[in-house]
């Protein structure tokens, strides 16, 4: 793959890159500073007109409230639900996926069927689902939640892992079936080396969505379970101070997010351009 | 003894009939091509006698045992794939070691056996890199190496060639040969390229449209061809066909042109198809009564040779000369046209006479 | 791309695919079933024992309601909400991947930095964007929201886009280039057209994300613009007769995810796909 | 004159040197074939004449214009790829007119070249389909319609055979040498295979490593190549190369055995290797005193000819005989070498003497 080449003046390159920096900048790197700021900021900083742009002193009383509250342990619980469902979310979802793509379960028909599913309004299931979870007892319990992610994350998951089964070269599994291979030999000593990229990419992904789930955890939980997106809302439309301890719950918040995109961050570079270098 | 029977075998895919009813028997130790243009069903053949595709019909034996049902592992086959089928995530040692662990082979066994295939196609110095690092022909000989420490009953190569340059296919081809004579395996080897089947083969199977149009020694096949397709398959450049109608003694051909029949074929007055090798036409005196006298539109130096395309007997025909027959588009040439190779065929049935 | 051979007892297949069957039915099928049969039911039969399977009789009482009290607006409000939004996001994003497909712009590590931007919890960047928008005056407002989320599909589309542009062959714009074409009528008549099943694929998904934003929505707005999954949630915790109004909702806000799945479905399979086909 | 003028032209990617100052000129009129290896920077030169990748340094000229710097559509240039780089959502009439309707012709313009090129290479009947629609040696020349229609100054090929089966490929090269007849314009074509360089140049360019190698007619640098490498580069079996030393009126290889030297070349004791084309060995009498007698390894029957990989002079070489030639490995042979046509080779320099 090589690149294009630069035509000196006529070229769609140098507008497409201004209105990409601007765009970046307004929207998602300000927010994000902001937000950081004001975790360390004292009270009297946050509404200060003209905004205090960078904090005089940098002081961590907004983070130690939160260890005192137990808000720091609704991150621990979201830890909890989003680690297991997609430790769940990703066996299923890469078992159905390889049937999907080598045995061609159901057509292509049903790989949009499956995705499609992906796109239901949360908003529209959650209320049959809390009724469902009434008559079970599992409102407000980690495992209600951690089956309800993993079910809503599987058809991402088969999806991904359909399309980065399907760039494995069909030869490598016939070689090793050809070798002595069993089929379930040959998931665990071709598939899932030649698909790590993509397992660990997809299971990033994964992750974060459960973490980022507000409405379930919301409609589902009530003291037991509560997770971090939920207890920071607690906080929304209260006094100045709330501000600050938000900003510090956001932050903390994010922070298993930051480690996980480090991490797999190898992983996702070629998870994401597989498709580009199969060729 | 034959190491491999096939009776009978057919293969559907949906409503296309790739296979119909294919009988073959590669006797021990032979090395047996399968060439067909694209489509022919070659590949298919091989995919279902390794059982990567499913029998529709039919049996497969390998070495007098049934394994039209076994799966791949039970069939005693090792096979060589078209992408070399290198698993990139382990090195070259550990790939050629990965059927014999699969296997269950015991480690010092499986040392040594990875040693000794490595030293016989010499990739010795690569054991310790990964298939990434290595170029076309190396990883193709790895891809060998791995099937060669299987020691199966029977080789199955799936054009192993053909993403290599030319170059490097006309040594691979010498290298596989030497290895063949080497271990004295029975091997089947799939093509689309007539040249490999030619010089590789000690039988080739010429396949088309799912059935066996011909087999035999490779010039048994050049030769004595049984039918046009084989005929016009095997050789480089392409065989001439010109149409004809039988006379007394010779073939009237559509221009007027008339070229001797060595022995009677045909009843006379029947049309005919004329097939001539342009190795088989050569350049003669001027005013020869046997020579034709012709005008050059094209022509293709090959270095010592040279490729002349020519309008001869209401079609256009190509010769093979010596480099310096000095032939230029639009020069005159007499040419003589060596009758006693020629095939004779018949129309209506494709079949040489 | 065949499929593998069926051998026939020794098989993964049969056990993933019964577990599939199971998993699918339990999980998406009977929630959407158990939503859809409650919109028609009477109060009495929501919360009877044992359940009712299946309506005696089919009213639409619950839909009529919601056309009286002005919630079925709120399903307009979304669709202009995620249709501006997706217009805008496909545009910038299918013109940033180009750039970054074709000109490396940034790199590898750009790219996954852009994606990861869509890691970032939106209840932690939620809160900085509310400060922000009070001081802009963009709350409750139209603009404001579409803005938001047009950011917020950004870096999905550039990622999917740059895949799908990566996937075409470089020597199609390279021959239209030499043909006579600037680079702008390269975009047009070469890059679009090739890409159209993935443009049209991603824009479905960029319509639903918006389309399913609760979080933001529900921050960000009052009474002007309250979205389709505010106005349900207002409904929750209520008494029996809101749980059937909800799910008249749910049912009303699924339609136009459904049309738009149903009427790009030949797009989606396609760009699903495309992928696997290129070889 | 000349339609092409590239002088100094250098180019990197990044550290790498991929052109290191080519000075070329290509005549108005004539068929140019650059060929090398892979990486030799043949078809980056292509692409930097037609603009595709920006030069590092150095003048490229098309019809006397300085292009250096110009976009591609600004050069006069139309161009063929190797992956034929067709639109599939257009049908074939407006593949080929899609460069006559990027530029604005009149639609009527339009429709009568595209009618006259369609003619030109037979694929009039396929003006409505769609390129999933046509097998690979259509699409390949619904390719070359698109280029011809667009009645360039320079048409650029690059590649463009090396995605079809041997036959058809053939059968394209003839095609392609005719339409230059026909046309009569200037023609740059890039491969990586001696046989299409050799076959269809007026002129061959042989780079390597980013220099031009030596360039001029298929035949002068067949038979006079100036080193090594373009000895070994053309020709097919490749010649054989035998480590020598000079002494008097002989070259004794490494084995004793003696070859006799037609001219006195280099000085007597110096090191030299010996070049050999396998279709200069031929058979000789048995006992005969200029005959070597050799064993013969392996055997490679090609239809009318036969290439024998024998033992000899401290290597193994190739020789090309009759198919009858009754060889078949451990046969006993003997040969006769036609030192008149061999390349004698300095080790030092790798240039011919």
């Amino acid at each position: 793959m090589s690149a294009l080449p630069f035509h000196r003046r006529h070229d769609v390159r140098l507008a497409i890159r201004y209105a990409l920096a601007i765009l970046i900048t307004i929207v998602f790197v300000f927010p994000v500073y902001w937000l950081f700021i004001i975790s360390f900021k004292t009270p009297d900083e946050i509404f200060a007109f003209p905004p205090v742009w960078y904090p005089k002193s940098v002081q961590f009383a907004n983070y130690r409230v939160l260890f005192k509250d137990g808000d720091a342990e609704t991150v621990l619980n979201s830890l909890i639900l989003a680690g297991a469902s997609t430790i769940f979310a990703m066996i299923l979802g890469t078992l159905a996926a390889y049937s999907l793509a080598r045995f061609k379960t159901g057509g292509e028909n049903f790989a949009v069927w499956i995705i499609s599913q992906r796109m239901m309004p949360p908003v529209a299931i959650v209320f049959p689902i809390f009724l469902l979870y009434v008559a079970f007892g599992w409102v407000d319990s980690f495992h209600g939640l951690i089956i309800l992610y993993t079910a809503f994350n599987l058809p991402y998951v088969i999806w991904m892992m359909r399309g980065y089964i399907e760039d494995i070269p069909l030869e490598l599994e016939e070689s090793a079936l050809v070798d002595g291979c069993t089929r379930w030999e040959v998931l665990w000593k071709v598939v899932f080396p030649m698909a790590r990229a993509g397992l660990f990419a997809t299971a990033v992904f994964t992750f974060v969505f459960a973490w980022n789930d507000f409405l379930f955890a919301l409609v589902l939980t009530r003291t037991e379970v509560t997770t971090f997106p939920v207890q920071v809302t607690h906080y929304f439309g209260g006094q100045s101070n709330f501000w600050a301890k938000i900003a510090a719950m956001s932050v903390l918040g994010t922070i298993p997010v930051f480690f996980a995109v480090a991490t797999m961050q190898r992983f996702l570079v070629r998870g994401i351009s597989m498709g580009a270098v199969k060729g | 003894m034959a190491d491999l029977k096939v009776s009978g075998l057919h293969k559907f895919y949906g409503k296309f009939h790739a296979l119909k009813g294919i009988d073959l028997e590669v006797p021990s130790g032979e090395f047996t091509v399968f060439v067909g243009p694209s489509g022919c069903g070659k590949s298919t053949l091989l995919r279902t006698v390794a059982g990567l595709e499913e029998a529709s019909g039919g049996r497969i034996e390998i070495g007098g045992k049934d394994v039209t049902w076994a799966r791949p592992r039970d069939r005693d086959i090792a096979m060589v794939f078209q992408n070399y089928a290198l698993y990139p995530y382990l090195s070259v040692e550990d790939n050629i070691a990965f059927g014999l662990r699969a296997r269950k082979f015991a480690e010092a066994e499986t040392q040594k056996r990875v040693a000794r295939a490595a030293e016989m196609l010499g990739i010795g110095a690569l054991l310790k890199r990964f298939p990434r690092e290595l170029s076309g022909g190396q990883r193709q000989r790895v891809a060998i190496g791995r099937a060669i420490v299987r020691d199966a009953l029977l080789f199955l190569f799936d054009e192993p060639l053909s993403n290599l340059d030319a170059q490097l296919r006309d040594d691979m081809r010498v290298e596989i040969k030497r290895l063949h004579q080497e271990l004295k395996r029975t091997m089947i080897y799939v093509t689309h390229d007539q040249i490999e089947a030619m010089t590789l083969a000690d039988r080739i199977v010429l396949l088309r449209d799912g059935v066996i149009e011909q087999q035999g020694s490779p010039l048994a096949l050049f030769e004595r061809p049984a039918t046009k397709f084989v005929a016009g398959f095997l050789g480089s450049p392409k065989m001439n066909f010109l149409k004809g109608r039988i006379g007394k003694g010779v073939v009237t051909l559509e221009d007027g042109a008339k070229l001797p029949l060595p022995s009677p074929k045909g009843k006379e007055g029947g049309a005919v198809i004329v097939g001539i090798r342009p190795q088989h036409i050569s350049l003669g005196a001027k005013g020869s009564r046997t020579a034709h006298h012709v005008i050059v539109e094209l022509v293709q130096p090959t270095g010592t040779r040279l490729h002349a395309t020519i309008p001869f007997g209401g079609s256009t025909i190509v010769g093979e000369f010596d480099a310096h027959a000095a032939t230029k588009p639009g020069a005159q040439l007499a040419i003589e046209i060596d009758m006693s190779r020629a095939a004779i065929i018949d129309p209506a049935t494709d079949k040489v006479i």
